[in-house]
C-alpha cells in the first residue's frame, strides 16, 4: 500500500474521531471544533485525490476552508448570543430549534 | 322531408296512400301560437281577459276546423296505408333515426277529432268558468300547450314522438293540476300525478329500447309491419315490451296500481279534469295499446293481463266511487273505473271495443265533469257571496239544486243515464260491446267482474245526481238564495256534449238488436289500421263465441244489461232521494265497509308505509351513513391518520440538538451503508 | 523510507491531537490540541506535494480561525467543567457505535482499491514536473483563476455574508 | 381575415385572450374589472362561434391543427387542434364563461379585480385542457385550471370555503399525480420501442402497449378523470365545493370541469388503453359505478335540504348517464354521452344561476327557507321550471335527448345496466319536482320572501341564452349530432381495433425506469 492509501485511512480516522467528538461533547464550542476537525479530514482526502485525478481538487480545499471560515464566524456569534443570554454554552440546555 | 312551413301552409301531396293531408304542420301550430301568446300575456298584459279569452278557444276550435277537413278528405280518399308527413329530423345517431314525424290514419284523425273537439268544447267553457281567476292568461297558455302535447301524442308515427307528447301532457297535467299553486296541498297533488307518470314513462322507455333492439327502427309503421316476422308469437320479447308499454298505460290511464294520482289531480280547476283527466290525456295509455295493437295481439299472457288489471280497476275504483262524497271524486274513479272498461276491450283484443268507449266516455265524462263544474261554480259563487269557506266540492253541502240550476241537472242525467248504459244513449253501445266481447271471448270472470261494476257504475251516478239535485238543499238558508244557473257560456258546452252523449253511441249499432238498423261506421272506419291485429289473433286462434257464458244472445244480453241498469239507477234514487244528509261539516266520517271505501282502502296509507317511507329512510341512509359517514368519515379518518403520522414525526423534533446529530449521523449511515453495501 | 518516517510520525500526531481534543476538560487545552492535530496534518499535505495547501492550512485554518475560537473561549471565560462534559454511557455507545459505522463504511470505500495511486493519475513525474515548472503556488492559481474564476469570486461574497451576519447576531443589543 | 376561423390560429387566440384579459383585469379599475372580463369573455365566445359553422363535419380529421416545437429535447410540442367532440366543449365553455361571469356582478363585493383575472384565467385553461394534443401540455392546462378553481371557492365562498377548496384541491391533485406518472410511463414506452422522446398525442396514440400494463395505466388515468367526474365513491368533494364556491364557480365547476373527466376518458383513457378499457372487468366496473351515481345520486340529491347541494347531486347522477354512454361503446351511447355533457352544462349551469339570484336576495339556499316565491318572481318561477324540466329529461328540452340516446346505445350492449339506469328517470322526478315544489310554490309563509323582486334585466339577459339553448338542443340537436358523428364512429373504430391489436406481454425491459433516459445513463 502506498501514502495515498494510508492518507486515506488516517482521512477516515479524523472524520469517525470528529464525529464521535460532536456526538459525545455537550460543549457547543468544542462541538464546532470537532465538525472543523472533519472539514480538515474531509481536505486531506480532496488533496490525496488531486495527485491522481487533478490539481483542481485542490481548489475545492480552498473553498472549504472558506466556508470553514464563514460558519466559524457565524456560529460562534451565535454561541455568544446565546451565551450572553443564558451564560450557558451546554447545547443540551438549549431547545429553541423547537417549533 | 316536408318543408316545415309547406306543412304549416299548404295540403301536403302524399303519392303512396292517396290521401293528401292538410295543413298537417298548422294543427299543431295553432295551439302553440296559443300558447306562446297566452304564456307572453301571462307577464305582458296580465289582467287582460279578453285576449286569453280570444286567442285560446280560437286557436283550438281552427285546430279542429283543420282536423275535421282532414277527416272529410280522408273519408274520401280511404287510404289502406297511413299518410307520413316528416317535418323534420329530431335524432340521427348511426343507425337510429328518428324523424319529427305525424302519421295521419283513420285511428290518429279519429282520435284529433275527439282531442280538438272535446277541448273546443271545454275551451269555450271555461272562458266562464275562469273569468274571475287572475291567471286567466297562464290558465290558457296551459291549456293550450296540453292540446299541442296531446295532439303530437296522436299524431306522431313513431314511438319517441308520441313519448313527447306523452310526456308533455303530463307536464300540462302536473301545471294545471297545481294551477292554484298557492294552495300547498294542491301543488302537491300535480307532483305526484308527475312522479306516478313518471314511473310508467319508465316502462314506455325501456319499452322503446326493446323496440330498438329488436326492428332497429321505432317507425309505427315499419315495426307493425315487421312484427309479425320479426317477433315470435308469444314469446318472452314481444310479452316483455307489450307489458312494458302497459305499464307507461297504466300510469297515463290511472290503472292498478298506478290510480292513485287521478282521484288527487281533481285540485285542478274543473275543465281542466274534465279535460285531462276525463276526456283525453287518461285515454292516451288506450290509445297506446290500440295503436300498438299487433304487438300485443302477439302477446297473449299480456293481453290477459291488461283485460285483467282493466276489469279489475273497473270493479275496484267503482267501489271507491260509491262512498264518495267530494262530488269531483266520484267522477275521479267513475273515469278511473271506465278506463279499466277500455283496457279491458284492448286486453281482449277488441281494439275497436275500446277506442269506442273512450270516443263515448270524451263525451258524457266531460260533460259530467264541465257538470260538476258548474255546480261548483255556483256554490262557489254563492259561498263566496255570505262569506263562508265551506268546501263547493262537497256533495254534502249541496242538495236539491236541480231548481236552482236546471240545465245542468238536466244535461248531468243524460251524462249519468249514457255511463249507466242505458238504452239509446252512447254508454250504452260501447259498454255493452266491451262485455259482449269479453263473455264471447271467453273471458269468464272478468265477464262477471265488468257486469258487477256496470251496476255498481249506475248506483254511484245515481247516487252522485240524487245528492247533488234531488232532495232538500243543504247550503244554508244564507247562501241558498244566491245559487243560480251559470252563464250561457258555460252551458252551451254543456247541452253540446249532452247531445253528443246521446247520439256519439249511433256510430255503431250491433246487428243483433232488433228494430234499429245495423251501422257498423268504427268498425269500418278503423278498419285499416285495426285489421293487422285481428289477422294475427285470428291466426292464432282467437274466435268469437257468438254466445255468453250463460247462454243467450247478443241481443238478450243487451237487453238484460239495460234493464238492469235501469233498474238500479231507480232503485238507487227511491232509496236515496228521501234520506236525510247532514252538511259536511256536521257529519261523522263513515265506519265499518263503507269507511273503508271512503277511505279509498287505505291504498294511499299503504302504499305511503310500504313504499315511500322506507325508501325516505333510504335516501336519507344513503346521505348520512354512506355519504356522510362511510365514505368522507374514511377520508377524515385518513387526513386525521396523516396529522397522526406528522404528530408522531414531530416528537422527534425534541429541540434537544444532540438528538439532531444522531439522527443526522445514522442518516449518513445508512445512506454511506445503502450505496457502499 | 524517510517519508513513511514522517507520515507515521504526523498520522500518531494528528490522531492523537484529535483524540485528545475529544477527551480534554478544559476548552483551552482541547483547541490547543485540535491546532497540534492541524499541524501535523499540514505536513501531511507536505507529504502529498500540496505545499500551498499545508501553508494555507497553517495560516488560515490554524492560524486565524482556530485563534477565533480561542478567542471566544476566552471571551466567554470558560473554564474547565465543572461536571463531566462527556455525554452518558448510552449516547457514549451510540455514538462510538455510530462514528465506528463511519469509519468502517469509509474504509470499505478503499476495498474497491479505486486508482488512487499516481500510477493510475497523472503520475510523480507529471507532478513534480508541474510543480518545478509553475511553483506550488501556480499549479492551485491556474485552475483557480480560470476555471473556478466566478466561484473564487462568490466564495468573496459569501465572507461578506458571514462577516455581516456574524455581526448582527453577536451585537450587543441595546437594553 | 378571409378563412381565419378555418385557419390555424384561433384556438390559440382563445386561449391567449383569456389570458390577455386576465391581466387586464388586475390592472384595471375595481369597479371596471367585470366589465373587462365580461367583455373578454364575450369576445371569446364570438371567435369561438364561427368555428360551429366552419367546422367540417363529414371528417374525424383533427382541423385547425397547430404543432409547435417547445421543449424539443423532451419532444414537448405545443400541439392543439379541435375534433368534433372538442368543438362541442370549447364552445361550451366559451358558452357557459360570459353567463357566469355576468352572474356574478352583483354578487362579488371584494377583491374584484383578483377575481375576475381568475375567472379569466381559468377559462384560457379550461380551452387549453380541451384542445391540448400533446400530453405535458394537456398536463398542464389541467393543473393550471385547479388554481384559479381553488382560490374562487377558498377566497369568495361560503362559510366552509377552506374546507371545501382543501378537499377539492386534494382530491384532484391526488388523481392527476397518478395521471402525471402515467404519461410519463407512456413517453418512457414508446421511447423503449420508437427511440424518440414525444408528448404528442398522435404519436402516443399509436404506441402499442402490453395487456397486463394497460389496466395500471388505465387506472392511473381513469383514477384521476373519474375524481373529476365525479364517479363514486370519489365523488364526496363534488357537495362541498359547489355548495361553497360562489355562484360563478358552481356554474363553472358543473359546466365545464366535470365534463374535464368525461372528455379525458374519451380522449385519452379509451384510445389509449383500449384493451383495458374495452376488457369486461373495467367495462363492469364503470358500469356499476355509473348505475350507483344514477340511483344513489338522485336518492341522496331528493333528501338535501340545501338547494345547491341537491343540484350538486342531480350532477352526480346526470354525469352517471354520461359515463355509462361512454364505454357502452355504441355510436348512440357516446353521442348522446357527448350531447349530455353539452346539457348538463347548460342546466345544471342555468340551475346554479337561479339558486344563485335567490342567494343573492336572501342569503340562504335552505329549500325549506322559501316557498310560494312563484307569486313574487314569475319570470323566475318560469325559468327555473324550465330548467328543472331540462334537468328531469323532459322530451322536448335537452336534457331528454341525451338521456335517450345513452340509454338506447347503452340498452343494445348492456340491456340490465341501461334498464335500472333508466329508473332514473323516475328519481329525477322525484328529486326536482319536490324542490320545485318547495320553493316556488304554496303559500308565502316567510314575511321575508314576500318582498322578493323579480329578477333584474340583467339576469334575464344571463338566463336567456341558456334558456334558448335548452329548448333549441331539445328540439333541433341534429346539428350537435352531426358534428360529432364522424368523430365519434373513428374513435369507436380505433378503440375496437386498438383492443385487438394489443400486444399480449410486456416487453422484458419495458419497465425498468433506471433506463429511463431522463432519468439515468442512455445505453
Amino acid at each position: 500500500m502506498d501514502i495515498e492509501t494510508y492518507s486515506l485511512i488516517l482521512s477516515a480516522l479524523l472524520f469517525a474521531i470528529g464525529t464521535a467528538g460532536v456526538l459525545l461533547r455537550r460543549n457547543a464550542i468544542i462541538m464546532f471544533m470537532c465538525i472543523e476537525l472533519m472539514l480538515n479530514a474531509v481536505n486531506l482526502t480532496l488533496v490525496v485525490f488531486s495527485r491522481s485525478l487533478g490539481i483542481e481538487a485542490q481548489v475545492f480545499v480552498f473553498f472549504v476552508m472558506a466556508v470553514a471560515a464563514a460558519e466559524a464566524a457565524v456560529g460562534l456569534a451565535i454561541i455568544i448570543a446565546i451565551f450572553r443570554h443564558y451564560e450557558l454554552v451546554d447545547v443540551d440546555r438549549f431547545n429553541l430549534l423547537k417549533w | 322531408m316536408v318543408n316545415l312551413l309547406e306543412s304549416v301552409l299548404r295540403v301536403v301531396q302524399h303519392a303512396e296512400s292517396g290521401y293528401h293531408p292538410v295543413l298537417p304542420g298548422l294543427i299543431l301550430l295553432l295551439p302553440l301560437a296559443g300558447f306562446v301568446i297566452n304564456g307572453l300575456g301571462a307577464f305582458l298584459w296580465r289582467d287582460s281577459k279578453r285576449i286569453p279569452g280570444i286567442v285560446g278557444p280560437a286557436a283550438i276550435i281552427g285546430a279542429f276546423g283543420i282536423v275535421v277537413a282532414n277527416f272529410l278528405a280522408m273519408r274520401g280518399a280511404f287510404p289502406h296505408d297511413p299518410a307520413v308527413v316528416s317535418l323534420w329530423t329530431w335524432m340521427a345517431v348511426g343507425d337510429l333515426s328518428i324523424g319529427v314525424d305525424l302519421q295521419f290514419d283513420q285511428l290518429s284523425i279519429l282520435m284529433m277529432l275527439i282531442v280538438t273537439g272535446v277541448s273546443s268544447v271545454i275551451h269555450v267553457y271555461s272562458i266562464g268558468y275562469m273569468r274571475e281567476d287572475p291567471g286567466y292568461s297562464r290558465y290558457f297558455s296551459y291549456l293550450n300547450l296540453f292540446v299541442f302535447f296531446m295532439l303530437i301524442l296522436v299524431m306522431g308515427a313513431n314511438f319517441p314522438i308520441v313519448f313527447v307528447g306523452w310526456e308533455g301532457v303530463g307536464l300540462c297535467s302536473y301545471l294545471l293540476i297545481g294551477f292554484w299553486y298557492e294552495n300547498r296541498e294542491f301543488a302537491s297533488a300535480g307532483k305526484k300525478a308527475f312522479i306516478v307518470n313518471r314511473i310508467g314513462d319508465f316502462g314506455f322507455l325501456v319499452a322503446m329500447f326493446l323496440i330498438f333492439t329488436h326492428f332497429g327502427t321505432l317507425d309505427f309503421v315499419e315495426v307493425f309491419a315487421a312484427a309479425p316476422e320479426t317477433l315470435v308469437y308469444a314469446g318472452g320479447v314481444v310479452t316483455l315490451i307489450t307489458l312494458l308499454l302497459f305499464l307507461g298505460a297504466t300510469g297515463k290511464s290511472a290503472q292498478i296500481p298506478l290510480y292513485v294520482w287521478l282521484p288527487d289531480a281533481m285540485a285542478g280547476p274543473t275543465p281542466v279534469s274534465a279535460l285531462i283527466h276525463a276526456a283525453t290525456m287518461v285515454t292516451a295509455g288506450v290509445y297506446l295499446v290500440a295503436r300498438s295493437g299487433v304487438l300485443f295481439a302477439m302477446a297473449p299472457v299480456s293481453q290477459a293481463v291488461v283485460a285483467a288489471i282493466g276489469a279489475g280497476t273497473a270493479l275496484f275504483a267503482a267501489t271507491i266511487a260509491t262512498q264518495q262524497y267530494d262530488i269531483k271524486k266520484v267522477l275521479a274513479y267513475s273515469t278511473v273505473s271506465q278506463l279499466g272498461y277500455m283496457f279491458l276491450a284492448v286486453g281482449i283484443g277488441a281494439f275497436t271495443a275500446g277506442v269506442f268507449h273512450l270516443m263515448t266516455h270524451a263525451f258524457f265524462k266531460a260533460l259530467l265533469f264541465l257538470g260538476s263544474g258548474a255546480v261548483i261554480h255556483a256554490m262557489h259563487h254563492a259561498l263566496h257571496q255570505v262569506h263562508r269557506d265551506d268546501d263547493p266540492n262537497d256533495m254534502r253541502n249541496h242538495g236539491g239544486l236541480k231548481n236552482m240550476m236546471p240545465i245542468t241537472w238536466a244535461t248531468m242525467w243524460i251524462g249519468t243515464v249514457a255511463i249507466a248504459g242505458i238504452f239509446p244513449f252512447a254508454g250504452f253501445f260501447s259498454k255493452d260491446e266491451i262485455i259482449w266481447y269479453t263473455g264471447t271471448y271467453g273471458y269468464v270472470v272478468l265477464w262477471v267482474v265488468s257486469l258487477l261494476a256496470a251496476v255498481l257504475t249506475a248506483a254511484y251516478m245515481t247516487r252522485l245526481m240524487v245528492l247533488t239535485f234531488h232532495g232538500e238543499n243543504r247550503t244554508g238558508a244564507d247562501a241558498k238564495p244566491h245559487l243560480k244557473e251559470v252563464p250561457a257560456v258555460m252551458w252551451v258546452p254543456l247541452a253540446i256534449l249532452a247531445v253528443l252523449s246521446v247520439v256519439g253511441g249511433w256510430i255503431q249499432i250491433p246487428e243483433a238488436l232488433p228494430g234499429l238498423p245495423a251501422v257498423d261506421a268504427l268498425h269500418h272506419w278503423l278498419e285499416p289500421v285495426m285489421e293487422p291485429a285481428r289477422h294475427v289473433m285470428t291466426e292464432h286462434g282467437f274466435h268469437k263465441a257468438y254466445e255468453a257464458p250463460l247462454g243467450g244472445g247478443e241481443a238478450t244480453w243487451a237487453i238484460i244489461s239495460t234493464v238492469v241498469a235501469l233498474i238500479v239507477v231507480i232503485l238507487t234514487f227511491r232509496a236515496l232521494v228521501h234520506r236525510r244528509y247532514s252538511p259536511a261539516a256536521e257529519s261523522e266520517a263513515p265506519t265499518g265497509f263503507a269507511g273503508i271505501l271512503y277511505n279509498k282502502w287505505y291504498v294511499d296509507e299503504l302504499y305511503d308505509r310500504v313504499i315511500i317511507r322506507p325508501l325516505l329512510a333510504l335516501w336519507r341512509g344513503c346521505w348520512r351513513i354512506v355519504d356522510a359517514g362511510l365514505i368522507d368519515g374514511t377520508l377524515d379518518a385518513m387526513a386525521s391518520g396523516t396529522r397522526m403520522v406528522g404528530w408522531v414525526g414531530s416528537l422527534l423534533q425534541s429541540g434537544r440538538v444532540a438528538g439532531y446529530m444522531f439522527w443526522f449521523v445514522t442518516g449518513v449511515v445508512i445512506i454511506l451503508a445503502l450505496l457502499l453495501l | 523510507m524517510i517519508v513513511d518516517f514522517f507520515f507515521v510520525l504526523f498520522a500518531v500526531m494528528a490522531v492523537g491531537g484529535a483524540a485528545a481534543m475529544v477527551l480534554a476538560r478544559n476548552p483551552v487545552a482541547s483547541l490547543l490540541y485540535l491546532v497540534m492535530s492541524f499541524f501535523a496534518l499540514s505536513g501531511i499535505f507536505i507529504l502529498l506535494d500540496a505545499h500551498f495547501i499545508a501553508a494555507v492550512n497553517v495560516i488560515v485554518y490554524a492560524g486565524a480561525i482556530l485563534v477565533l475560537f480561542l478567542f471566544v473561549i476566552m471571551l466567554l471565560n470558560l473554564g474547565p467543567s465543572k461536571r463531566p462534559d462527556l455525554r452518558g454511557t448510552m449516547y457514549r455507545m451510540l455514538g462510538i457505535a455510530a462514528a465506528g459505522a463511519v469509519f468502517g463504511l469509509l474504509l470499505i470505500t478503499l476495498r474497491d482499491g479505486h486508482t488512487t495511486s499516481m500510477a493510475g493519475g497523472m503520475g510523480q513525474a507529471t507532478m513534480d514536473a508541474m510543480l518545478q515548472s509553475r511553483g506550488a503556488v501556480g499549479v492551485i492559481a491556474e485552475p483557480m483563476f480560470r476555471s473556478y474564476l466566478v466561484p473564487f469570486e462568490i466564495t468573496s461574497l459569501l465572507l461578506l455574508v458571514a462577516i455581516v451576519g456574524a455581526i448582527v447576531l453577536a451585537r450587543r443589543r441595546a437594553p | 381575415m378571409d378563412n381565419f376561423f378555418e385557419s390555424h390560429w384561433v384556438l390559440s387566440l382563445l386561449i391567449i385572450l383569456p389570458l390577455a384579459g386576465s391581466v387586464a383585469c388586475l390592472a384595471a379599475r375595481e369597479e371596471l374589472a367585470r366589465h373587462v372580463a365580461f367583455g373578454t369573455s364575450v369576445i371569446a365566445f364570438l371567435i369561438s362561434l364561427p368555428l360551429f359553422w366552419t367546422f367540417r363535419s363529414g371528417t374525424a380529421a383533427i382541423q385547425n391543427y397547430v404543432s409547435v416545437p417547445w421543449i424539443e429535447a423532451w419532444g414537448i410540442g405545443y400541439t392543439v387542434g379541435i375534433d368534433g367532440i372538442s368543438l362541442l366543449m370549447v364552445l361550451l365553455t366559451t358558452f357557459v364563461t360570459p353567463l357566469a361571469i355576468l352572474g356574478s356582478y352583483t354578487y362579488i363585493q371584494r377583491n374584484q379585480r383578483a377575481y375576475y383575472a381568475m375567472l379569466l384565467l381559468l377559462l384560457a385553461a379550461m380551452i387549453g385542457v380541451f384542445v391540448a394534443l400533446d400530453l405535458f401540455l394537456f398536463f398542464l392546462f389541467w393543473e393550471i385550471m385547479l388554481i384559479p378553481m381553488y382560490f374562487i371557492i377558498g377566497v369568495w365562498g361560503g362559510k366552509r370555503r377552506i374546507y371545501a377548496a382543501v378537499k377539492f384541491f386534494l382530491f384532484t391533485a391526488i388523481g392527476s399525480l397518478l395521471m402525471l406518472v402515467a404519461i410519463l410511463v407512456m413517453v418512457y414506452l414508446y421511447y423503449r420501442q420508437f427511440g424518440i422522446i414525444t408528448f404528442a398525442y398522435n404519436d402516443l396514440v399509436q404506441l402499442p402497449i402490453a395487456r397486463d400494463l394497460q389496466f395500471v395505466l388505465f387506472a392511473a388515468f381513469a383514477l384521476a378523470f373519474a375524481i373529476k367526474v365525479p364517479l363514486f365513491p370519489v365523488h364526496t368533494w363534488l357537495p362541498d365545493a359547489h355548495v361553497e364556491a360562489p355562484t360563478a364557480g358552481s356554474v363553472i365547476l358543473a359546466g365545464v370541469l366535470l365534463k374535464m373527466g368525461t372528455y379525458g376518458f374519451l380522449r385519452f383513457a379509451l384510445p389509449f388503453f383500449s384493451h383495458a378499457a374495452t376488457s369486461p372487468a373495467v367495462i363492469g366496473t364503470v358500469m356499476v359505478l355509473s348505475l350507483i351515481g344514477i340511483i344513489y345520486g338522485a336518492w341522496v340529491a331528493a333528501v338535501q335540504p340545501d338547494a345547491k347541494k341537491l343540484v350538486a347531486y342531480t350532477s352526480i347522477a346526470h354525469l352517471g348517464f354520461v359515463m355509462m354512454g361512454l364505454f357502452a361503446l355504441t355510436t348512440q351511447g357516446i353521442q348522446g354521452g357527448i350531447l349530455q355533457m353539452v346539457n348538463h352544462g347548460i342546466s345544471t349551469g342555468a340551475l346554479f344561476l337561479l339558486i344563485g339570484m335567490v342567494y343573492e336576495r336572501r342569503h340562504t339556499r335552505m329549500i325549506e327557507d322559501f316557498g310560494g316565491i312563484a307569486k313574487v318572481m314569475p319570470v323566475f318561477a318560469a325559468s327555473f321550471l324550465l330548467v328543472a324540466l331540462s334537468s328531469i329529461g323532459l322530451p322536448g328540452t335537452n336534457g331528454f335527448i341525451g338521456e335517450f340516446l345513452i340509454l338506447i346505445g347503452t340498452f343494445q350492449k348492456y340491456p340490465v345496466v341501461a334498464f335500472i339506469a333508466a329508473t332514473g328517470v323516475i328519481f329525477a322526478a322525484a328529486y326536482m319536482l319536490p324542490m320545485v315544489q318547495r320553493m316556488l310554490y304554496g303559500e308565502i309563509d316567510r314575511e321575508e320572501n314576500r318582498a322578493l323582486s323579480d329578477i333584474t334585466l340583467r339576469e334575464r339577459v344571463v338566463l336567456a341564452p341558456a334558456l334558448i339553448m335548452i329548448v333549441l338542443i331539445g328540439v333541433y340537436p341534429q346539428p350537435f349530432l352531426s358534428r360529432t358523428a364522424a368523430s365519434v364512429d373513428a374513435l369507436i373504430d380505433q378503440v375496437e381495433l386498438r383492443a385487438v391489436a394489443a400486444p399480449v406481454v410486456a416487453g422484458a425491459s419495458d419497465l425498468r425506469f433506471d433506463r429511463m433516459p431522463i432519468l439515468g445513463a442512455d445505453e
